[in-house]
């Protein structure tokens, strides 16, 4: 039997609820003709699922690996690798069940899926083109990759400091209690063939998400990825305290070209990450994937020049964190402004996490490692809002599409800027309070932090008995 | 015997070897090591932050050679690896009681 | 003319032998409407194949280049690299017409496409589902890719010891005496279209490969690749006997984030290989996708938290390691068993390949520098068998599809579990043989190993002339 | 409304000139079936895309760092970061439009598509096949990693020396003076569809480019990118001078492992370079993707075997300029010739390119730091040349297809060698005389070359306020 | 003139260096070096198979001072690098015959 | 006391570090230099160009020891690290003026 589920919002619709969303994957399994996915969508689907395994192993991990000192450069690794398959299990078992099934409330899924069960070769997932499917297993390892990568983000914040056990544990908590419920919120719908007339649209958006109700948008994952993992990181900085020797002594990255490799690798990636998050290979996609070049380039020119003028030489280091703060704004928006949205949306985010790195973390004297604050949850913030100003139409953006009167519908930018602070709202304090209590309950299992000496001698020799370079 | 050792800038390395073999010295011992003086070292930037790095990067040239030359080393390093700005670096001399080639077993001014 | 070319055994048959084989090609090259490849499935083709050359160069050279001495790094990064290229090119000579066209004994292929004679870019191959193939030219590419990496799995068993020159000469005898058969009598068949009756069928698998027609189940290449290479890596390691100062002194890779990286593109690579095993773009080889990332994982922990509990921490090379164990272990198994039988495959290769490398080669006291056998031999061997298991329909599995009944076959585990010892069998005596009798002929002709001063100063100046860092 | 854009050249036509061009894209553009783009082309496209950058960064990047001393890594690192992301904004901002569209000389294109105006959504490009088309976003990100990756090139050639401003300011003035007429000319035509008859096909010739209409083949960009970027890199390097100490002091690669990672993906990533040039995902494509293979194969032999018999040892960096030799070389053929023609076209740049760089520029005494003239320039100009020999059918190459009869035209190798020969000349003047005039100007502006003390300090310190390696 | 040779944990090089500035002491030179003594390494596994690592990261500063100082020099080491737990390090004192600064030519006491 | 410094073949570390526990030295210091000397080098090649490359790796061995056993530890390391083949290296011996255990400030013979 085919099962149809659905897949990331790109209409946000008002928000009138009627009870129907349950009937509809039945009632679409039963139907004559099932749907029979496009192969290239499927092709390049698989491509950009591969794409975001090559973000986080290695290029994440590389990123940040590359910016600690030389002892604890395995424990950055370690960590991205180990979270990574550790949620790849867990998303198997129960994280793409409560995250992507219609669940009882708008807030988190069911158990329909549960250890993978009902899910067949032969089911296939909705995307944003009404009859337009892709096969379901396909749609479930992408979305797992965005489920391995969210958690791992978080590392860079409490970086050359935290338990290797106590990072595990964290993440178990943090995925099952902020990462799912965020997605279903924000990604969780009936897909648009659902969407025949007014009343039908209305019952469908009851079922969906709720931020999707809200009408939020966000493309490919900046509340859901970037914001989340974001703020998970400065609860964490803030509750496991400073590095020892922070802001006294020098702690400049251990392997620059190690920085630059894996910035490469997560622009590289990302490109499955967003243009996969348009669900087909189509011009659309294209459209997607230029928005995510030029976003990401000028904000790597905006941060290198800005560092240029005002400290005399532009770094490499600044060069690929601005690259990843372009990544990170156009994430939200990349299926929803033009090209020159996200050119504009690039400088402007480029600016403000430098200015976030280098003078806001300052100012607050918290000690996030490698600035996973101020690059993600800034970057993510900074996207989703300008989301709402730069998918205006009448700034070349895509407008907001009406399934039920298929066209694109008037744009109200007010609004919209309103739907994004919800969901930017919604998952900074979401995602905060998660965090502050898996903190302190893995406190007090086993607690955060190595001994002093531990942190001195570095991580990698004290939690992995090995070391980086001989 | 004296041992010569010689702090100098690394791109003078090959200059030095040159020219203390041209004197007939026939082995020296290179490390690389940090070097902390009047010589004033970059600022270095991550993030927007900046650090100052007052660790230069040098050459430490060791040469063990017998007393009647000792001078004649001295000045050929100081020849070729002046170039006249700070941080040309020192030469350092000490006694040296023994030396031994481990090879032979040969001793004193033989070994060297 | 059009010409019809086999694709990988996904369908073992009665062994029942008919000769009708060598008609197939010429009757399907004549049929009116030649059959077109869809642009999905040779899309994706396409990206498999470059993913695999990514697990090569320079996934496979940096794994193992990082697991080395300073002193020999550019010597394992060059017998990879030239290994390679050599192997591509015999490939195009010879290779792929031995592998791929029908010979006259199940054990090795023809002449047919001797220097890519009569390969056209309107030639197409057959895929596992009726009526779909994909352009003959990819189906070239891709299996070179195959053929390529294999012989260079191999070098890692006698690393920094061993002469660059023999390598080479080793390789080109064993790929000729080894790989080709193996490739040829495991994955050799007639394609679906040629089951279109139940005597037809028996035809068609009369002229499949040996193990083919034994119903050996491979899907990516356990026994072809894994097990194969396994053994002649444990050959070569015992032959060339151990290294100076082995079990004396220790030998610390020299690079472990290299390792990691290493490995994360394996894993990112394997992808392709695994999954474009599956020769289109669809529901199913989502599934194998699905399979290929869950075991990996599930034997990354495995190992990991063996080491973590039995040696009080778990390391990035054990992580990588079991990684590696779990992808050799899911290849023959990804197309035959559900996302739960693959997490449990990946557990029990995690946890026997850690045995392997840890027990039993301290306890046989072989220096198999980088666990060439203990990774894939035993990792193919496990997977191997462990296929026959989680094939069967109760266990999650698909069970063997029958053509000619166009649906799947009762399962008999018992029978299939012999039909995997078939080809394990096989594989082990006949690699193991060639491997023997190449080592010999080459140590004959200029001699395995380098002089023992060479092997201090290392390989990198003494064979290449060159220092891996300055 | 879609609007239809031109594609790269692979028809080159009888230099008779009708001025009709101006009228097609109005003309398709107002059909009633506008062509729908296939997913599996458009897949490959946006996979092909993804794989250009990947060579480019880290690829490139990587390849060109590994090869300086340690001090000045982070130096070119950033000179290939940088000039990629200025690139691409200026492609999206000029350059597309200066490259794509029709304008009024054969050598340089018009203004449509300034800002990217007009390009939505649903505007497609034409392939090479009639009836084909892509979407015109895919064509346009397709196309600006050409434009990325070729300025990136030129850094090679005057590492170590160059002030970052000077590579910055030098780069927009060559990308705008030589970079977008040279694709203009090469590869800007009407597309197939254009070809319905004689006097069809004279007329939208005569809209060609300037190289187009001359016959000259060039299949992914040997002239317009690696001859074209080599000479500039040879003007450069003469223009600036030796790096102090060059010929006296060793300046050996600092990390060869990093250089053969750079390699690798650099080989990888010309898959989508080549192989993406085809436009379509089939059996052609096969080929295309074959012959990237195995001529990369075959020079890296000829070039490790070539030293290994001249100098007594195989070297890695040889095997990797080999490789690179050979990409180079079969970038313009790749689609022209056969998988034997291929297979010598790489041995003979391997083994042409190793006697420029080992024996041509000691000979000159010219520093060319990585050898972008010995191997891009001499690579490309081989490569472009052989076309000429090895498209010929009766030497297993593809001959000229004539869209008006839709049929293999008659080969003339001595007509087709001087349309190459007009390619290689036009491109090797134009782009040394624009990179002179560029030079001159960018040092009367701001210098080109760091003070002797910053270049024995470093670029890195100096220029960018880092260390690599700390 | 004396040279003053000490070996020290890596992290308390800024200390160190500081502590002698205060003195008045305007250069040093440092290297990496790796320690065997009383303190204990760690232990490394390889893929189930561990390796003891007896060397320790230290890092070598080497002081070329005036007599009058030597004794402060010592006592500002000692005083700031100790941490009381083994592995502190130790302090080696040599003669030093003579000292040149390369730039000027400087000798003796001047040089340093 | 006396500082002895021996520069030997990498490969022989472990043996000479056993060689000399076995007399009764607690700690040494190690240190990667270059060395160049009588042994020569070999040739690199990049792209054709040869560069001699005449610096070999050695390790320096310093070891601090009371003057009653300096012979023994010279014979100790004399005898391990002989390969009788060029380049087996030198053994240097300078006396030592003091020597401090920074952890316990002890002096002297207990320092060492
Ligand atoms: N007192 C000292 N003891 C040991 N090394 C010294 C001393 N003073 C200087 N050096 C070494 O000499 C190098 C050059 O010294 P510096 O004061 O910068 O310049 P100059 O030698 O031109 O006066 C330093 O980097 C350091 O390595
Ligand atoms: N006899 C010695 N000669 C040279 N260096 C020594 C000697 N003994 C110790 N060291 C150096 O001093 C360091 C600290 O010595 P150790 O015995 O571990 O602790 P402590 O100094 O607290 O007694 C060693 O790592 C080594 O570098
Ligand atoms: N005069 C010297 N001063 C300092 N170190 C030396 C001297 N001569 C030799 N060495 C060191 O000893 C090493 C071995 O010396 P070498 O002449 O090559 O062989 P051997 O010791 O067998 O005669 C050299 O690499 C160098 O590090």
């Amino acid at each position: 039997m085919k099962t149809l589920t659905a897949a990331p919002s790109r209409r946000p619709w008002a928000a009138a609820a009627l009870a129907l969303g349950a009937m509809l994957a039945p009632v679409l399994g039963l139907a004559q003709d099932a749907p029979v996915p496009d192969k290239g969508d499927t092709a390049w689907m698989m491509t950009s699922t591969v794409l975001v395994i090559l973000m986080t192993i290695p290029g994440l991990a590389l990123f940040y690996a590359g910016m600690v000192r030389t002892k604890n450069v395995l424990s950055l690794l370690m960590q991205v690798f180990m979270t990574f398959c550790l949620i790849a299990l867990l998303w198997a078992i129960y994280g793409y069940s409560l995250a992507f099934t219609q669940g009882s409330t708008p807030f988190i899924g069911g158990l329909d899926r549960l250890f993978m069960g009902g899910l067949t070769t032969s089911s296939v997932a909705a995307t944003f083109s009404k009859g337009v499917y892709i096969p379901e297993y396909t749609w479930f390892v992408f979305q797992l990759t965005f489920a391995c990568i969210t958690p791992c983000l978080i590392v860079g914040a409490f970086a050359e400091r935290i338990k290797f056990g106590a990072v595990l544990l964290f993440m178990v908590i943090w995925f099952t209690a902020a990462y799912l419920p965020m997605a279903h919120m924000v990604w969780w719908w009936a897909g648009p063939d659902a969407y025949t007339d007014a009343a039908a649209g209305e019952a469908a958006l009851a079922t969906a998400g709720f931020l999707f109700q809200k009408g939020a948008l966000d493309f490919a994952g900046g509340t859901v990825v970037h914001i989340n993992a974001g703020i998970a990181g400065l609860v964490g900085a803030l509750m496991l305290g400073k590095r020892i020797g922070y802001g006294t002594t020098a702690m400049p990255p251990h392997n620059v070209p190690m920085v630059m490799i894996g910035a490469s690798l997560l622009w590289v990636g990302w490109f499955g990450f967003n243009v996969g998050s348009g669900l087909e290979a189509n011009g659309f996609t294209g459209m997607v994937f230029a928005n995510t070049i030029l976003a990401t380039a000028a904000a790597a020119l905006a941060w290198s020049f800005a560092e240029w003028i005002h400290r005399g030489t532009p770094t490499m280091l600044g060069a690929a964190s601005g690259a990843i703060a372009g990544l990170v704004a156009i994430t939200p928006a990349c299926g929803w402004v033009g090209p020159m949205g996200a050119i504009a949306i690039g400088v402007i985010a480029g600016l403000l996490c430098l200015l976030a790195v280098a003078w806001f973390k300052m100012k607050l004297g918290y000690d996030d490692s490698l600035d996973v604050f101020g690059v993600h949850c800034v970057g993510g913030i900074v996207g989703a809002l300008l989301t709402a100003v730069f998918c205006d139409p009448a700034l070349g953006g895509t407008g907001v599409y009406d399934y039920v009167a298929d066209a694109v519908a008037p744009y109200d930018m007010a609004a919209q800027f309103k739907a994004q602070l919800w969901g930017v709202a919604t998952a900074l304090v979401w995602s905060g309070v998660v965090a502050a209590v898996a903190f302190k309950l893995v406190d007090l299992v086993m607690g955060l932090r190595v001994a002093e000496e531990s942190e001195r001698e570095g991580l990698d020799t004290v939690s992995h008995g090995e070391r980086a370079y001989n | 015997m004296k041992l010569i050792t010689a702090i100098i800038k690394p791109f003078k390395l090959d200059e030095v070897r040159q020219a203390i073999a041209d004197i007939g010295v026939q082995g020296v011992t290179v490390t690389e090591v940090q070097g902390f003086g009047r010589q004033r070292g970059h600022t270095e930037l991550y993030r927007g932050a900046e650090y100052r790095v007052d660790f230069l990067p040098k050459n430490k040239v060791e040469i063990a050679v017998d007393d009647t030359i000792v001078e004649q080393v001295i000045e050929a390093i100081t020849n070729v690896a002046r170039t006249g700005k700070i941080g040309d670096g020192k030469i350092f001399v000490t006694q040296l009681d023994q030396a031994v080639r481990i090879r032979t077993g040969e001793t004193g001014a033989e070994a060297v």
